[in-house]
Order: C-alpha cells, then structure tokens, then sequence
C-alpha cells in the first residue's frame, strides 16, 4: 500500500469513527477535524467520542469477528495494545515506510513503542507523572521534593492519589523491585491519603482544595486552570499514550492516514488547544524532562512487555492490599 | 337454553390445606326466558357455578350448553372464552368502572364486544338501556358520583345493552342497604321480565330468590339439595336444611308413625299429623317442620281436641317492626311463632293453636352435621 | 407448597389465545433480557482468568479460589452486610416516615415533597456524592470552612471520610426510592385498623408501634430487600468516600480489581462476585416471597366504609414539617453546591464577593457542544422507551403473577428480581455478547435493552401491588361484556392502575437517565447520552460542566416530573 | 351517660364541590345501660356522630359529655383524646389486626391501655372475655385465620375486655351474611344487656335497629327526625320519612278533616279517622300511613259499614316465602297488604279491610323532597 492508495481509499470513505480520549476538549476536536481536511484536501465526517480505551478494548475483544466500530482508538497503554495485539485485533503496520515520505516525523511516533509491540500503534503523548498542587493552598516551597516526602507525618491526610492501585507506584517497582515498591504503597496507605478515582479525579480534588497536593501529571494538570505541576527530584515515573488502528476499522484508509497526521504534524494542532506533551515534540514538558535529568533523577518506563505483565501483577497485590 | 351437565370442579389447596370441591356435580337446565336462581349458604358454590357459565373459570369436568352450542365441554376440549358468550353480567361488587362516565360504562360491550355497530347507533342504543333503568339524565356523570342503587342500575344497563343471550347476576342486591334492596328487588325481576332475557341469579338471601324466581336451585356444599318453583321449596322442603334455609321454621324432632301424605309424626306435645317425605317409613326418626306462619290461632272458645290443635304459652315477646317474635312453651317443646305487632300479646298468657296436617312437612332428620 | 394433583382434572385446551400468546411472548422477551444474562454470569464466572467471557471453552474455578481464599474475602462480606443493612435500614426508616407524613396525615406540602423526591432520582450518585465532598471535605469542605469561621475552631463539622457518613449519605440516596415504593403501600392500608387501637386506648405511639408498622413489615421486608441489594451493587460511593476512610466492601474490591484503569477488566472475577449475590438474593428472594405470601394472609375483611382519611397532625404538625424538609433541606444542600459551581467558570468557594463572578458562560459551553445535542435526543429516547417498556412489561408479569397464581405466573416473578443480582457491569457486558452480532448493536436500542433488563425488577414489584388491590370483577365485568382479553387490560386494567403506573414510568425514567453503567459500556459513536457525555467531563475533567450538565439534566426531568406529579397527586387527593 | 348537645360538623368541600353539612345541631341523651341505636339512610352522618364520640373526628361546634366528665366541648376548647375516653368499638369490617393472634388482639386495650393490669390478670381477662363470646378455643388462632362471625365475635370481646364505660358498633353486622346477621342480631344484643355496658349502636337497617333497641334516633341529613323506643317510631311515625323508613307502608294522601288524637282525614277512598300528628289543622294536605300489618281482613259476613271499613279487590299476589306480598285497589287507590303464604287469596278477588283506628296515623305531607 503506499500513500497514494491510502489517500485515495480515503477519498471515497469519507467518515471516521475516533475513539480518543486524549485530546478531550470539543474545541479541540473541531479544530483537528478542519485542520484534517484542509491538509489532504478530504471531505471527510469526523465522529469523535472520548471513551476509556479498556472499555474499547474489551469491547473490541468481544466483537472480535464482527463488523468493527472503532477506527481510530486512543490514549492506550502497553497493556491494552498487547491484549489486542495477542488477539490479532492489531497488527504490526508499516508506519513509516507508507509515510515517511509525506508525514516528517513519523519516526518519532513509532520509535518509542516497545519493541514487542511495535508498528501496532503510535505514540501520541508521553504520561508524565508527578506532583500536582493548588497555588491557592499552599506555596511552592512548602512541596515535598520526592514520592517519599509525602510519607512524611508532615502530608498525613493532606495529599490524593489515585485510587486504581496507587499509579504509578507500580513504576517504581522498575527501580526498586517489587518488594520495596508493595512497602511503598503500604507507607502511602498508612499516611491516609485521599483517594480518587483516577488521575483526572485527583487533579480535580487538588482544584477544588480537597488536598493541596496529589499525585497527578502533566497533561491532566494542564487541563485544569489552578493546578501546577512539577516533577519530582528522584523519579519520573513515565507512561505512553498510544493511538491504534484496529484490523477490522470500519474506514481502514482514513484511519491510518489520520494517526499518522495526527502523531506528527497533527499535534502542533492539539497542543495550540490544549497540552499533549510528547518527549521532544516541543511542549513545556521537554524543559522539565532536562532539568529532572540534569538533576540526575532516574525516568522509569517500561522497557518490554515483562515488565508490563510485572507492573500489572505489582498492581493486583496493591489493589489486594487496599481492600484488606 | 342453558344446560348445565355434571359440572365438576377442585380448588387445589394450597400450604398444606386440602382442596376444595367447589362443584361436584352440578347439573340443570334453564327454561328460555325463565328467572332462574341459585340459592344456598356461603360456600356452597355458587359464584363458581356462575363463573364457570361466565367462563371465568374454567370447570375440571362436565358440559356445558348454551342453546345449540356447546360453551365448555370437558371431554371434548372445549372452551369458549368468556367475551365469545354473549353474555351479560352484573357483578356483587357492581364493577362499574371508575375512570369511566356512565355513557361509556354502559356503551363499552357495544364499541369493544364483537358486534362493534357504528357510533351514532351506540349512542341510540346506550340511551335506551339508560331509560330503561331511568338514568338518561345522568349520562355524562362520572361513575363514582353515583349512589349505590345508580350504580346497580348502571350495572344493570351494562349488562343488557347488548342484548346478550343470557343474564349472570351475582348477589346484585347484597351490597345495597335494606329499603334500597326491596326496591331493586322488583325493579330488577320486572326489567329483565319485560325484557325477556333467561337470567341466571345466585344470592344467598331466601327471600331474594323467592320473590324474584321462576325457578329456584338450592345447593350445598357443591351439590344440588332441592329445584323447584318458590311455593314447592318454601311450602314443601325435602330435608331440615331446606326447611331451615328457606326461612325461620320450628323443627320438632320426633318419630314417624305412619308415611305417606296423610302421615303421622309423634312429637314430645303429642301426635301431628302431616306430609311425609318419601322414603320415611313409621318407626324412622324425623323432623316435623311447621313454619312460623302456618300455625292459626284460636280463640279460646274454638279450641277442642281436634287434630293438631294445642295450647302453649308465651314465654317471651319481641318486638321485631313488622312482626313481633314470640317465644311459646307448647308441653315443653320451645315454638317460635310471627305475631302481628298491633296484638296485644302479654308474656305468660295462655294461647290455642292449630297447625293444618297440610302445612307441617315431615322430613328425614339431619345426619350430616350443619355448618355454622 | 404441596402440589395437590387436580384429581381427573383436565383443563380443556383451546389452541392459541390471546393470553397464552401473550404468556408467552412475555415468557420469550423475560428470558431473554434476564435469562441469557443469567447464563453468560454463571459461565463467565467459570472462565479462566485473563479471558473474555464466552472467548474460551475452557472452565476453571480460578475465580471462585480468588474470591474465597482471599483471607480478607470474609471481612469485605462482613463490612458490605454491615453497610448495605445500615444504609437500608436508616434510608427506608426515613422513606417510611417521609411517606407516612405526605400519605397518612394532612402536613402542608405534600406535592412538594412527592415531587423533589422524583427528582432527586434523576441525580448520578456520583455528581452527588461529589456534591457532598464539596460541603463536608476535611481540607476546604464548604461546610467546615463556615464552621470554622463561624467558631473560630480547628476541625471539622463531621468526618466525612468515614463509615457513618458513607453510611448516612449512601442511606439519604436511597431514600427517594424507597419512598416511592413505601407510599404505594401505605396509601393502601385501611385506617379503621388503627382507629381501632385509638379508640382501645393506645396512644399515638403505641399505635404507630404495635399496629401501624407491623402491618407494614411484609411490604417493608420486600422493600428493604430491593434496596439492600442495591446499596451491595453501588460502588460510587464506597469507592470515593470508602476507600479513603479504609472501610472497604466488597463491590470496591471487585471494582478495582475488574474494571482496572488499563489493561482488560477482569469479567470473569466481577461475574464470580455476581454470582455470589445472586446466592445471597436467592436467599432473599425466599424470604420475600415468604414474606409477600404472609402479606396474602394479611388481607382481611375490608368494609364499604373504607375511606382513606388524614390524620390530623395538631401540634406535631412542625415535628413533621421540620422532619420532612430537615431532609429535603439536606439533600438539597449537594445540589445547590453543584448549581454553584456550574455558575462559575473555575472553581471558587461559595462566599458573597464571589457572587458577582457568577455567570451562565458554562452553560453556554455546554450546549454548543455538538456532541450535547445528539446525547440530548438519544436520552429522551432512551429513557421514553425504557420506561414504556419497563412498565409494559411489568404491568403483564404482575397482571400473570396476580392474577394466574400458576407457576409461570410465580417463575416470572423470580425470573424479573434476578437482574436485581446481577452486577450492573457483568450484565451489561453479557448484553454485549448476546446483541453484538445483531442490528441493534452500537444504536441506542442496545442501551434500551440494558435499561430493561436492569429495571424490569422495580417496575413489577411496583405494578404487582397495584395489580393485587385491583377487584377482579372490575375486568371479569370487561370480559363477560365482549372485550377481549387484551382489550380489557387497555381500557380497564391500565387506566385503574393509572397512577402506579405513571410512578413506576417517572422512577425508571429518572434511573435510566442516570445510569452510567450501560451507556458507557455499549458506547458507541452514535448512541451516546446524557449520562456517557457527562462522564466524560467528569472524567476530562470538566468540572463546571459536568456540574452544569446535571443540572440541566435535573431541570429537564423536573419540567416532566412536576406536571405528572400534579396530575396524580389530583387523582390521589380527590378520592 | 352519655349526653351530646348541638354537634356540629362541617367536612369542607375539596376541588370546587360544595362543603358537606354531616352533622347539623345534633343533641340526645343516652341513658346508663340503654341499647341505643342511631338509624339513618347513607350519609345521614350516623359514622360521623359515632366518630366524633370516639374521638376519631373532632366537631365543629357543640358539647360530649360522658358521665361526669365533658370529652368535647367546642366553646370551652375541650378535647380529650380518642385513648383517655375508655370507649369500646367494633367497626364495620371488624378491623382485627391481622397480624396478631386472637388472644393479643382481645389483650391490646388492657396491655396498652390506661390500666395496665398484671399479665396474669391480662390472661385471666382475655380468658374471660373469649370465654363470653365462645371463642375460648380459637385463643391462640392468628387472627386473620377466623370466619367472619368470629372475627366479628372477637371485635367484640376486644371491645369489651376492658371494661369500657360506652360501647361503640359502626354498623357491625352488614359484612355479615343475612342467617349470620339473625344470629349476631340476638347475640350482640343479649351480651351487652348481661354486660350492662351502655351501647351507642349504628345502622341503616331498621330491622336491627328494632329488633336490639331500647331507643332509637331517627337521622336524615345531618339532623334528628325522631326519637323514641321502637314501638313508639313504628307504630307512631311523625312523619312521612319515619313511616317510610321504618318499613313498608301505605301512604295515602289526603286532607285532614278534623285534628287530635281522634282526628280525621279524607282519602281518595273515603274517609279514615287516625290519630292527626300534632301541629295538623283540618285542611292541611296530610297523609295517612297504614301498615300493611295494620289491616285487618273481616270476612265477608262481617263486612258492616262500620268506621274505617273498605272493601277492595287483589290486583296482584307475589309471594315471598313468609309472606306473600299483595297489591289491592281500594276505590282507585293502591295498597299493600302483607298476607299469609298458607292463606289461598286469588287475583281478582274481592275483600274488606278494617283499619283500626289507632293503628292509623296522620301525619304531614313531605315538602322535602325524598332522596331517592
Ligand atoms: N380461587 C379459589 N381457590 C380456592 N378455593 C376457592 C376459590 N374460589 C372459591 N373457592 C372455594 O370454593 C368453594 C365455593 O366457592 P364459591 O365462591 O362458589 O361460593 P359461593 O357459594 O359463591 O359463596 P358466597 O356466598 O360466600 O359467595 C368455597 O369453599 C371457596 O372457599
Ligand atoms: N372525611 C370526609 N370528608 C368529606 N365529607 C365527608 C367525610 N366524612 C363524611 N363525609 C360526608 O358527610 C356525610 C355524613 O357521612 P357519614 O359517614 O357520617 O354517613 P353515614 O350516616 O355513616 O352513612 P353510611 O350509612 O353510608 O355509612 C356524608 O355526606 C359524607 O359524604
Ligand atoms: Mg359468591
Ligand atoms: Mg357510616
């Protein structure tokens, strides 16, 4: 297939069905439709809902053989692609040789999916986590420097965190081992955090002063007007945000030809909207990203499905713990 | 008309209590055009017998027949549902229904039975059935602003304007007060006489079913004790429960001394004689049954010793309106007679009696016990 | 039961009639929309784990050894009971003497009442649950901060992050439900019962005690039942106020450890959890079953006399009123917090000076929304035909339950209280694995579905007891008249049972406009609604928005709400 | 005992209907230990006099004393609880607690009463008061589990069981059967009298009402029309509405000729003397009332033209079982006669009356006009 074909199939396809959470703002949305169209001179309908990717993807699972739904699906982590990717529901594309020559950059999407899995999506935005916190409540010399800090008496109740297995305590386990990084949680847990129900959530707690710091991240704290954030000292734990085209989308061409629009010039787009930092692609996060490795801090990420499969162990015996 | 044929039904028991027989044979046949009653006590079955004709129960066994078809018919599989009947009803509890007004009480069986005549002569007919009852003027009142007695008649057009082949009334009257009760009485007989519908009723008051029947089926405990018309059931019972249920009666136990019409009876004040139900043979324990009304005074002066003829005494009075309960002690057998509430009758006075041998019926005495 | 053979009975068969078909297309779309679910639950609970339901053939009893060896299993079990009895109990106690002040005695305001009680359903406990955080939270907490100012005090008002009030707020979300089934019973009960008891010398307490509540129990017990099942469903709750205050239950644990923020939710343990309780409602279901058969022998001889009077309050008249509207006083408080933040663009504390900064820019956002239009249009199908369907449906199984007394009748009563079981998650996902392959799939009508299969437990306990204070006469008259079987259920029996019914239609319209479970899981690019685009500014997060779109969604509901509340309460009032 | 002066009460009217005078200026006294009977058409207000005697209903205006003590008092602001007034009351459906067995339903007003006795004297009370009633056995029976005589029997001894000073009974046999109701009738009224307790009885049926009184008050439309012993409102109705109420009679229109207790009065049929209502001039439009009992038949023999003798021919004859009912034409005007079942009368006939003189009554013609 090369681009030609694509382009031309997604001439006559003429809708696309985006399941992406990330970007989330409707504004955004209608801009990144528009700027779609006018840059391949397409008149194509964009459907574009904000949907939770493990709903998506187990739905995709369950329809698996069905007539497809989604075409552009979004925001997905390691664990949701290599659930899919073991089904076949996707599949290693040749992202940059259909590409490379009309979409510059296309490499840095590709590049940074693990290898296990790579060519099965792009990487739109990095997940970046770190301390949030409400300039109305507390100064920024009170913050506490590192995870450890707010284990301190000092934080006791004073700080929320997400309730889904702590995240990303699990990163840690990257650094410290598994054992250190379940003593960790049971250090948070006994400092009585709030408890919300994901990192959106916690950024919301720390906006409407339910505590004055949480663990949050860069983009989610960005969507918010009075939360800042900074990184820690010492880690960094680091997700990636992927975008992917299942087997079966409805509108293959299109589909394709949007993630790639979309992981590359497609960005500077969502970013005049609203931040989706990837490493590099020129967002604020890039400066803190140097300053925290100048500073000599340790950025965890998983590195191949092991340690996938290791993190969703880790984070089954924290959600045991939590419920003990 | 209506032909009722071994009509069989059980009430399963539910939690442990033993079914019911709600029907254990019940057979009869309606006349055309006849006032036909089902009497008897609670219990006894009659809703079922009319539910069951109604079909809104269907029997376990036995056939029914109305007119050349055959409506339910147990061995053969045949069940006509109830709207296929052309039947009309008037239920114990009225069921006029309460978000409707009394026109479109009275016009559903026309614009939703099965003959569905266009709307202008719906209104012609509803109207007539409302005259026929005298409530045209209350046409357009809505049903619950009516008065229990409006609603019977109500009721009563409902069930009629569809000129249905037969009317099912059931206990129409016992929810109406007393004075209301005797009006409807013979409003309802001279309405569905003048109309000439075969009607098929069920009450438990006797004196319902005696001043409003041709005919008059008396049953206990699912089965049929006694048919005939009003004067037979009432003047000639054919056991102590008829003679008990179709009004007060004394009932004097005793011995059966010779059978047959002319029949003697010994009881504790002497000989009676009377009719002797058939199949009593002298030496038999009997009752003698002589109702309060069949008994004549006498003047002191008449009095001899003629046959059937007493004298007793008064032991207690009451005062009842239209007649005056009187206790009387006859050689030590308790008698109850009706009195008329301008005699003067005194506690302790002596009196003279006379039970006429065609007015005291001899039956066969109770075995089964009675029910409370 | 002891079945008793119907001795040389046979009951005459005549082919198909209307209600046989009617039997059995109702037995047909039952089993169906509870059935197949049923099924999927047990065999997903067997699955292995790391698999979809229905993907392998393999069985394992991996889940049922997670959830029982689990040494905390049995303490989750422990603190779920305790919660869900505490919450139930307190929730229908306050139900039982709302509905007792609005049906039984002569308080002013009683339509008032009726009517914020059908709204309030409307309400995702979820927006109010954070309505709450916003006035109790233990750092800014509305509430706390005006307590503080106002007594120059360190503290807090009340803990909010703790079991009493996840109990109280989970009980007080409970209530208006409650209160619309315990009304319905108590409009029932004949008053000379409790005449009696005055006139033999008990007093007004007395009464209440030894007469008024005991003839209550049996529909209390079922009531209380229904809602015991449902605050064990809940997770909202639990898992933003619960989790925090250490006091986790079972429906957390399953919810953290099913639907994980990545990865594939594990179906197969929530499936296992589900069918534990659909044990425990089994168990329950027994007892209200018993329970309802004692209610039979709980008929009595009732009089022509029966008239349905007021009790006049006297002096007690402001007990009541500070009662009643002590409550609706507080469970408005959550709201007025939502409207406020709904006015203002970021968050700010509710103070004076803020006032000024109020404006309506949200709302203007909010409905330029594309996607807001077509989640409007797509929610007033949704929750039109639900609500028909459900109370259709359950108008027929009550009329067959009532009316039959066979044993299809009694099966589809137990059939309809099984979704009651089932977590709402796993039920939904077994609808997407029964309709995946069909038509309906990815449109509203899948939601449609969902919402009846969820409700239809509701909608005919609802329409039973109606069903059961009918006359029977009053349609045996429409039948013996010519009408046919159905023809009598349109013109007689729906138009009496009016009232019920357009209760049973408004609950089920405010709880399908409120469920989260199904939109969200059978979303698609065309079928999203109200409640799947506010949790996506919930989730965004969008906080004004989300603020300002429950209260659309409010307003809207009230707009229907209040004009069918007026027009029963007329009908209820006039007779 | 129990005295009741110029009650009022007015139910406002809801949605626009009309506000209901129940109680319009009531006022009677009840003797100690008199069976007391309070008679009237539905809706004549005898529940809501019963009721605000109870303390169920407060009235508007007006004062209940019971003994020494004033229970209600609408000027002096007086209201005594429904609980502090030691009532006893059996209502129209019974109102048994079905949830609670016979022996704690029986039980309730001692345990939760004012007194409070001792749980041994409690059993000993219940013992009793089931034991007066013949329920004895049925102790321990759930209430719901009981016909419906003996739920009545049981209301009763609930009501008694604690010694009340006034017994209330709200129409307490019309959910009987009509057999049950003669033999509930004689009970109710045989017990209370052993009791001695004073009883404020409610019916619309006056059979009851005669039959158990020693008083009756007569209620139309929220007001007293009549009060008297039985005897005294049957056989000398002061009005057309008593006459008519009281059972069937004759009424025959006319004019008085002379006043007084030996008056006179012209009918269509020739002239009556009666006893003239008090208040009657000659040449008012009055009207005779003559019972059907009231008649006398002279055999032909006797037929003189004595006062007050007619002769007149049988139109018609339904029978009824204890009577038979005939319609005669005297002069063009109909009557009533109540005849024999046993006697042969034939349409046709031709036969002669005496109304006695004291057994007729005149009094004045109904302006009101009658509810139907
Ligand atoms: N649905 C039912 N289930 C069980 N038993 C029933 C049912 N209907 C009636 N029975 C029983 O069948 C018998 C006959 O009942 P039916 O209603 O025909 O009596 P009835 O003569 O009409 O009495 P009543 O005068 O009290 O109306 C009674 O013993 C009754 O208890
Ligand atoms: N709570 C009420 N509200 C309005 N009107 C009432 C109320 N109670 C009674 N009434 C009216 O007051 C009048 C007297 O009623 P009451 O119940 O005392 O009659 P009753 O003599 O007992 O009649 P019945 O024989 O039918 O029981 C009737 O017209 C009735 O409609
Ligand atoms: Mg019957
Ligand atoms: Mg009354």
């Amino acid at each position: 297939e090369t681009f030609e074909e694509i382009l031309e199939g997604a001439k006559n396809e003429g809708q696309l069905f985006v399941l992406v959470s990330s970007p989330g703002k409707p504004e955004t949305h209608t801009a990144v439709a528009k700027a779609f169209n006018e840059r391949f001179g397409l008149n194509t309908r964009i459907e574009w809902t904000a949907t939770s990717p493990v709903q998506t993807g187990s739905k995709l699972i369950a329809e698996q053989g069905g007539a497809g739904f989604a075409d552009v699906v979004g925001s997905g982590g390691n664990q949701e692609i290599s659930v899919l990717f073991d089904r076949d529901i996707l599949k290693p594309y040749p992202w940059v040789e259909t590409f490379g020559g009309e979409l510059e950059g296309i490499g840095d999407a590709v590049d940074p999916v693990i290898d296990d899995i790579k060519g099965a999506g792009l990487v739109i935005a990095h997940n970046a986590y770190g301390l949030g916190w409400n300039p109305d409540l507390i100064s920024e010399d009170e913050l506490p420097k590192s995870y450890a800090d707010l284990m301190t008496p000092e934080w006791k109740g004073r700080f929320a965190v997400n309730a889904f297995s702590l995240n990303p305590v699990d990163y840690y386990s990257f650094a410290i081992g598994d054992d250190k990084a379940i003593e960790m949680a049971e250090g948070i847990l006994a400092n009585e955090p709030i408890l919300e129900r994901g990192t959106g959530a916690v950024t919301r707690a720390i906006s409407v002063g339910q505590a004055p710091v949480g663990i949050s991240s860069f983009h989610q704290a960005g969507r918010v007007d009075n939360v800042n954030f900074k990184l820690f000292e010492d880690y960094l734990p680091m997700g990636s945000l992927h975008i992917y085209v299942p087997e079966n989308a409805p509108n293959p061409n299109t589909a394709r030809l949007f993630a790639a629009w979309l992981a590359t010039e497609g960005l500077k787009v969502v970013n005049e909207n609203e931040p989706l930092p990837r490493i590099g692609a020129g967002t604020a996060l890039d400066g803190m990203v140097e300053a925290f490795n100048a500073g000599g801090g340790e950025i965890l990420s998983e590195r191949s499905l092991e340690d996938t499969a290791n993190a969703r162990a880790l984070r089954k015996a924290i959600a045991e713990k939590m419920t003990q | 008309m209506l032909k009722i044929d071994s009509l069989r039904k059980v009430f399963p028991g539910s939690e442990g209590r033993a079914p019911t027989k709600a029907l254990d044979g019940v057979s009869f046949t309606v006349e055309e055009g006849a006032f036909f009653t089902l009497l008897g006590p609670s219990g006894c079955g009659k809703t079922t017998t009319l539910q069951c004709i109604a079909g809104l129960e269907a029997p376990d066994s036995g056939t029914i027949r109305m007119g050349d078809t055959v409506v339910f018919s147990g061995s053969e599989r045949i069940l006509i549902p109830s709207n296929k009947r052309r039947l009309g009803m008037v239920f114990q509890s009225y069921a006029i229904w309460p978000h409707m007004s009394v026109f479109d009480n009275v016009a559903f069986p026309l614009v939703h039975g099965s003959r569905r005549p266009p709307m202008a002569e719906v209104r012609r007919e509803v109207a007539k059935a409302l005259e026929m009852v005298e409530l045209g003027h209350l046409s357009d009142r809505p049903a619950p602003m009516l008065s229990g007695g409006q609603q019977q008649r109500v009721a009563l057009a409902r069930a009629l304007v569809h000129q249905p082949r037969l009317l099912l009334l059931d206990e129409p009257l016992s929810n109406l007060d007393a004075k209301l009760r005797d009006t409807m009485r013979t409003e309802i007989r001279n309405l569905v006489k003048s109309v000439g519908i075969t009607t098929l009723f069920v009450t438990h008051d006797q004196v319902e079913a005696v001043g409003m029947s041709d005919q008059i089926v008396l049953m206990r405990g699912g089965s049929i004790v006694q048919q005939g018309t009003p004067r037979e059931i009432y003047l000639h019972p054919n056991s102590v429960f008829t003679a008990d249920f179709m009004g007060r009666s004394n009932l004097v136990p005793g011995r059966v001394m010779a059978g047959g019409s002319t029949g003697r009876i010994e009881v504790p004040f002497g000989e009676l004689a009377g009719t002797v139900a058939s199949g009593l043979q002298a030496g038999d324990r009997a009752v003698a049954v002589i109702r309060p009304q069949a008994v004549e005074l006498l003047s002191e002066a008449d009095s001899t010793s003629r046959e059937n003829c007493f004298s007793a005494r008064i032991t207690s009075l009451s005062f009842l309106g239209d007649v005056v309960e009187t206790e009387i002690d006859a050689g030590g057998q308790k008698l109850v007679l009706m009195l008329n509430p301008y005699a003067g009758y005194e506690p302790g006075q002596e009196i003279f009696l006379h039970v006429p041998a065609d007015r005291c019926a001899i039956v066969p005495a109770d075995t089964t016990e009675q029910s409370q | 039961m002891t079945d008793v053979p119907v001795q040389g009975g046979v009951k005459p068969a005549t082919g198909w009639n209307q209600q046989k078909i009617t039997l059995s297309i109702l037995l047909l779309v039952v089993g169906i929309l509870v059935l197949g679910p049923v099924l999927i639950l047990i065999r997903a609970s067997f699955a292995p784990a790391g698999t979809m339901p229905l993907e392998t053939w393999q069985f394992s009893l991996e889940h049922y050894r997670e959830l029982f060896n689990s040494p905390t299993t049995w303490k989750l079990v422990g603190n779920t009971m305790v919660y869900a009895l505490f919450s139930m109990a307190i929730g229908v106690s306050i139900a039982t003497g709302m509905a007792w002040c609005t049906e039984r005695t002569n308080m002013p305001g009683r339509s008032l009442v009726r009517i914020l009680m059908f709204s309030w359903m409307a309400v995702p406990a979820l927006v109010v649950g954070f309505g709450w955080i916003l006035l109790i939270n233990p750092g800014n907490g509305f509430l706390n901060v005006l307590y503080r100012e106002l007594f120059a005090v360190r503290g807090v008002l009340f803990p909010l992050y703790s079991f009493w009030a996840l109990t109280i707020i989970t009980a007080f979300a409970v209530v208006p439900t409650a209160y619309v089934m315990i009304s319905g019973l108590l409009r029932n009960m004949d008053p000379q019962l409790e005449q009696a008891a005055r006139v033999h010398g008990g007093r007004a307490w007395t009464v209440i005690r030894h007469i008024t509540l005991p003839l209550l129990v049996p529909g209390l017990f079922s009531i209380g039942i229904y809602m015991f099942m449902a605050v064990v469903q809940t997770f909202d709750l639990p898992l933003i106020i619960g989790l925090t205050a250490r006091f986790p239950v079972l429906s957390t644990r399953v919810y953290l450890l099913s639907s994980p923020d990545n990865g594939l939710p594990n179906y197969g343990f929530a499936a296992t959890f589900g069918v534990l309780l659909l044990v425990i409602a089994l168990g329950l279901m027994w007892a209200y079953m018993r329970s309802t058969r004692v209610g039979e022998k709980f008929r009595v001889v009732s009089g022509k006399a029966f008239r349905p009077r007021r009790i006049a309050l006297g002096g007690w008249k402001p007990v009541a009123i500070g009662f009643v509207f002590s409550y609706c006083l507080v469970m408005a408080l959550p709201l007025m917090m939502l409207l406020w933040v709904s006015l203002n663009t970021t968050f700010v504390m509710p103070s004076f000076d803020a006032l000024s900064g109020l404006s309506l820019d949200v709302y203007r956002r909010v409905i330029a929304n594309p996607v807001i239009m077509r989640a409007a249009i797509n929610t007033i199908v949704l929750v039109v035909t639900s609500a028909t369907v459900v109370m259709v449906l359950s108008t027929l199984i009550g009329w067959f339950t009532t009316r039959s007394g066979s044993r299809i009748g009694r099966a589809l009563d137990a059939l309809s209280f099984a979704p009651m079981a089932i977590p709402p998650i796993v039920l939904v996902l077994a609808i997407v694995l029964i309709y995946l392959r069909t038509p309906v799939y990815g449109t509203i009508w899948v939601i449609v579905i969902a919402h009846s299969t969820v409700f239809l437990a509701f909608g005919v306990r609802t329409m039973s007891s109606a069903l059961i204070q009918l006359h029977t006469e009053l349609q045996d008259a429409a039948l013996v008249s010519g009408a046919s079987w159905l023809t009598s259920l349109r013109t007689v029996v729906l138009p009496l049972v009016w009232p019920q019914f357009v209760n049973g239609w408004l609950w089920v319209f405010a709880h399908s406009a409120r469920d989260l479970t199904a939109p969200l899981m059978l979303l698609s690019t065309t079928n999203v609604v109200a409640a799947s685009a506010l949790w996506n500014m919930w989730q965004f997060p969008d906080l004004p928005g989300t603020a300002a779109l429950s209260i659309m969604l409010m307003l809207a509901l009230l707009a229907i709400v209040v004009p069918f509340q007026i027009y029963t309460a007329r009908r209820l009032e006039s007779r």
